[in-house]
């Protein structure tokens, strides 16, 4: 199952995105049954290209809530184009994702 | 004469001191449940009772329409089809093991099984349906069960339920121990099912606002923002329980089942919503 | 997806880091940001989300001083149904916007996200955000070199940082 | 001399208490055991009732015998609550509903 989720409809000459990406956010302040911290674990980057060109980037930290959800709006698209999202987080894991513009 | 009227009098003193229980008749209760929350909550449409708390106040129905642009319910839908289109190791599928291939018949669960007489939840089905199939039983509270009855549901959108209960004396004394299931305080707390949604309903415990009784699982299965994750009817069952301070039980244990039937059925007429999202 | 880190994912990632260094995010940060350590991703700002206070926060991302403006828009609920999941939306007419930044200055990081926006990105963004109690949330929009801010208030009975 | 036979007393009196509790707690231990497995039984149980008892069994193995026996009747009485309110609600339930 991919990480990223993205909705991205046109509607003239802008394009609303809207994205949900599956990640646990672990703020780093919550205990685990067994009472020990659960260690920070979240997105650092998260960047949105539209052909090649970054068109909004996401800087987030530790309370941002848990399979995060964010929404932009940018111009210059068409519907048909591809947009795609790479997140990478404090663990230095990551993943990208595609959506064709609606 | 004397003795036949002291005998009389003897009978109705009796039965003053002790009412008998009116002989149980769902249908009765049904309407008389579901006008007690149409009085409540005079403004809300009968079809947003399966919204739960977000039919009722409206700062948080702002924030759900907000969560519900990109439900965080979404990956589990996706998964849920998945698993529901795979085939079992012998070729066959879930589908072969429902009415209508399983599509959009969440609203007819529980339902009363003449065979064993007992009270069989979709979630039971499905299990009941891999098991005949030669595949082990699926985890009840959350996981794959939850993505398939979030599936499920999905397909029932807007049907509203439909509960049967067949003239077997085993479904009205199922139901009718449902219903005392829903009443009865537990727990240390002394709480009941109804102490909360139905005296509380619409009203502020701690953080949350509870949900009416009406229509209360029309939207399960659910994320529940204190889960971070999807839950069944049985995760919520049991979180209820432990809630009240009373030791939960089994998920699909009996009296969860059978309550799950008697509110379903109070529910008749409600539209399924599921799957939902919850605070 | 799972979150194991795989060899394919560590192709990725590296894919993933010469993607955004080719694409000139790598040392291309808001004013003032911080060095970031090598393990964090590249332009995360590392310094103002550690920091515990509003001002420790902008002085770690910006230079100047912030302005209360009526052009800025930050929308929150009143109450938050949850702490743990709480709708933020910030836009504004301001032209020139280069970022949006939203702060809970009573959460442990003052820092909850910043937004980097591209020329074509339009004034806006909405997410979901943790706030451990009842706070004051902040929406810095910079526009033209200059900050701007706009405040609302959460309550939280149920917080978004205990167990 | 006079430090150390008041010690000594102590110690005597110490352990005359511990002699007399020991048997008194583990058998308010069972008792309360088997009362909780009867609440089970019935469905009855309370969360409380788990945890005082399993409190009780750590005061048990640490030989805290007034501990363990404090414990054990707390737990004892909670079982005893839980099923004396599902007793009281077989019938009581019926007031609740909506009619």
């Amino acid at each position: 199952m991919p990480s990223i989720r993205m909705k991205a409809i046109s509607s003239g000459d802008t394009t609303e995105v809207q994205a949900l990406v599956q990640h646990p956010m672990d703020s780093g302040f919550v205990k685990d049954p067994s009472g020990a911290l659960i260690p920070p674990h979240h997105i650092e980057t998260l960047v949105f290209s539209h052909n090649d060109k970054p068109v909004f980037t996401a800087y987030w930290g530790p309370a941002v809530s848990k399979d995060p959800y964010v929404k932009f709006a940018f111009k210059g698209a068409a519907k048909g184009d591809t947009l795609q999202a790479t997140w990478i987080d404090n663990m230095g894991k990551t993943d990208t994702g595609t959506a064709k513009i609606a | 004469m004397i003795v036949r009227r002291l005998l009389a009098v003897l009978i109705a003193g009796a039965s003053l001191g002790a009412a008998p229980a009116p002989a149980p008749n769902p249908e009765t209760d049904r309407v008389a449940f579901q006008s007690y929350f149409f009085t409540k909550f005079p403004n809300v449409k009968h079809e947003e009772f399966g919204n739960g708390p977000y039919a009722v106040n409206a700062p948080m129905r702002k924030q759900w329409e907000e969560i519900m642009q990109f439900p965080p319910y979404e990956p589990a839908l996706d998964e849920g089809r998945e698993a529901f289109e795979a085939p079992f190791a012998n070729g066959r599928h879930y589908s072969d093991c429902f009415d209508n291939g399983g599509d959009g018949i969440r609203q007819t669960y529980p339902r009363f099984d003449t065979k064993t007489g007992e009270i069989i939840t979709l979630d039971g089905a499905i299990n009941a349906c891999r098991v005949s199939n030669g595949e082990k039983p699926l985890p009840l509270q959350t996981g794959v069960m939850a993505s398939i009855t979030a599936f499920m549901s999905e397909s029932s959108r807007g049907k509203p339920f439909d509960i049967k209960i067949p003239a077997d004396p085993r479904a009205l004394a199922a139901y009718e121990r449902g219903k005392e299931f829903f009443y009865a305080r537990k727990g240390q707390l002394g709480f009941a099912c109804a102490s909360c949604h139905v005296q509380g309903a619409g009203e502020r415990l701690r953080g949350d606002i509870l949900a009416p009784a009406l229509g209360i699982l029309a939207a399960f299965p659910i994320y529940r923002s204190d889960w971070g994750a999807m839950g069944t009817i049985d995760r919520r069952f049991t979180s209820c329980s432990a809630q009240t301070r009373a030791v939960p039980l089994p998920a699909q244990a009996a009296a969860y089942r059978e309550v799950e039937y008697f509110l379903s059925y109070m529910s008749n007429g409600i539209p399924i919503t599921g799957p939902g999202t919850r605070p | 997806m799972s979150l194991h880190h795989t060899a394919s994912q560590e192709a990725t990632r590296r894919t993933a880091l010469r993607l955004l260094a080719g694409l000139g995010l790598y040392g291309i940060t808001m004013p003032s940001i911080g060095q970031a350590f090598a393990s964090d991703a590249p332009g995360w700002p590392e310094a103002a989300f550690k920091a515990k206070t509003q001002d420790e926060v902008l002085a770690a991302l910006y230079k100047g001083k912030l302005e209360m403006s009526k052009d800025v828009t930050i929308e929150t609920p009143e109450i938050a149904e949850n702490g743990a999941v709480v709708p933020v939306s910030v836009s504004t007419k301001l032209p020139g916007v280069t970022s949006i930044s939203i702060l809970v200055p009573e959460n442990p990081y003052a820092l909850a996200a910043s937004y980097k926006l591209a020329d074509a990105s339009m004034a806006m963004v909405g997410c979901r955000l943790k706030m451990a109690k009842t706070t004051k949330v902040i929406a810095v929009v910079e526009a033209g070199g200059k900050l701007y801010a706009a405040s609302s208030d959460v309550k939280v009975t149920l917080g978004g940082c205990g167990g | 001399m006079k430090t150390a036979s008041f010690a000594f007393l102590g110690l005597m009196l110490c352990a005359s208490a511990m002699a007399a509790t020991q048997p008194d707690a583990e058998a308010t231990f069972k008792a309360a055991q088997s009362e909780e497995a009867l609440a089970k039984a019935e469905q009855a149980a309370w969360t409380t009732t788990e945890t005082t008892l399993a409190d009780a069994q750590k005061s048990l193995t640490a030989q805290k015998w007034d501990e363990a026996k404090a414990l054990a009747d707390e737990a004892l009485a909670l079982a005893k609550r839980s099923r004396a309110q599902a007793t009281e609600q077989k019938t009581l339930w019926q007031d609740a509903v909506i009619r």
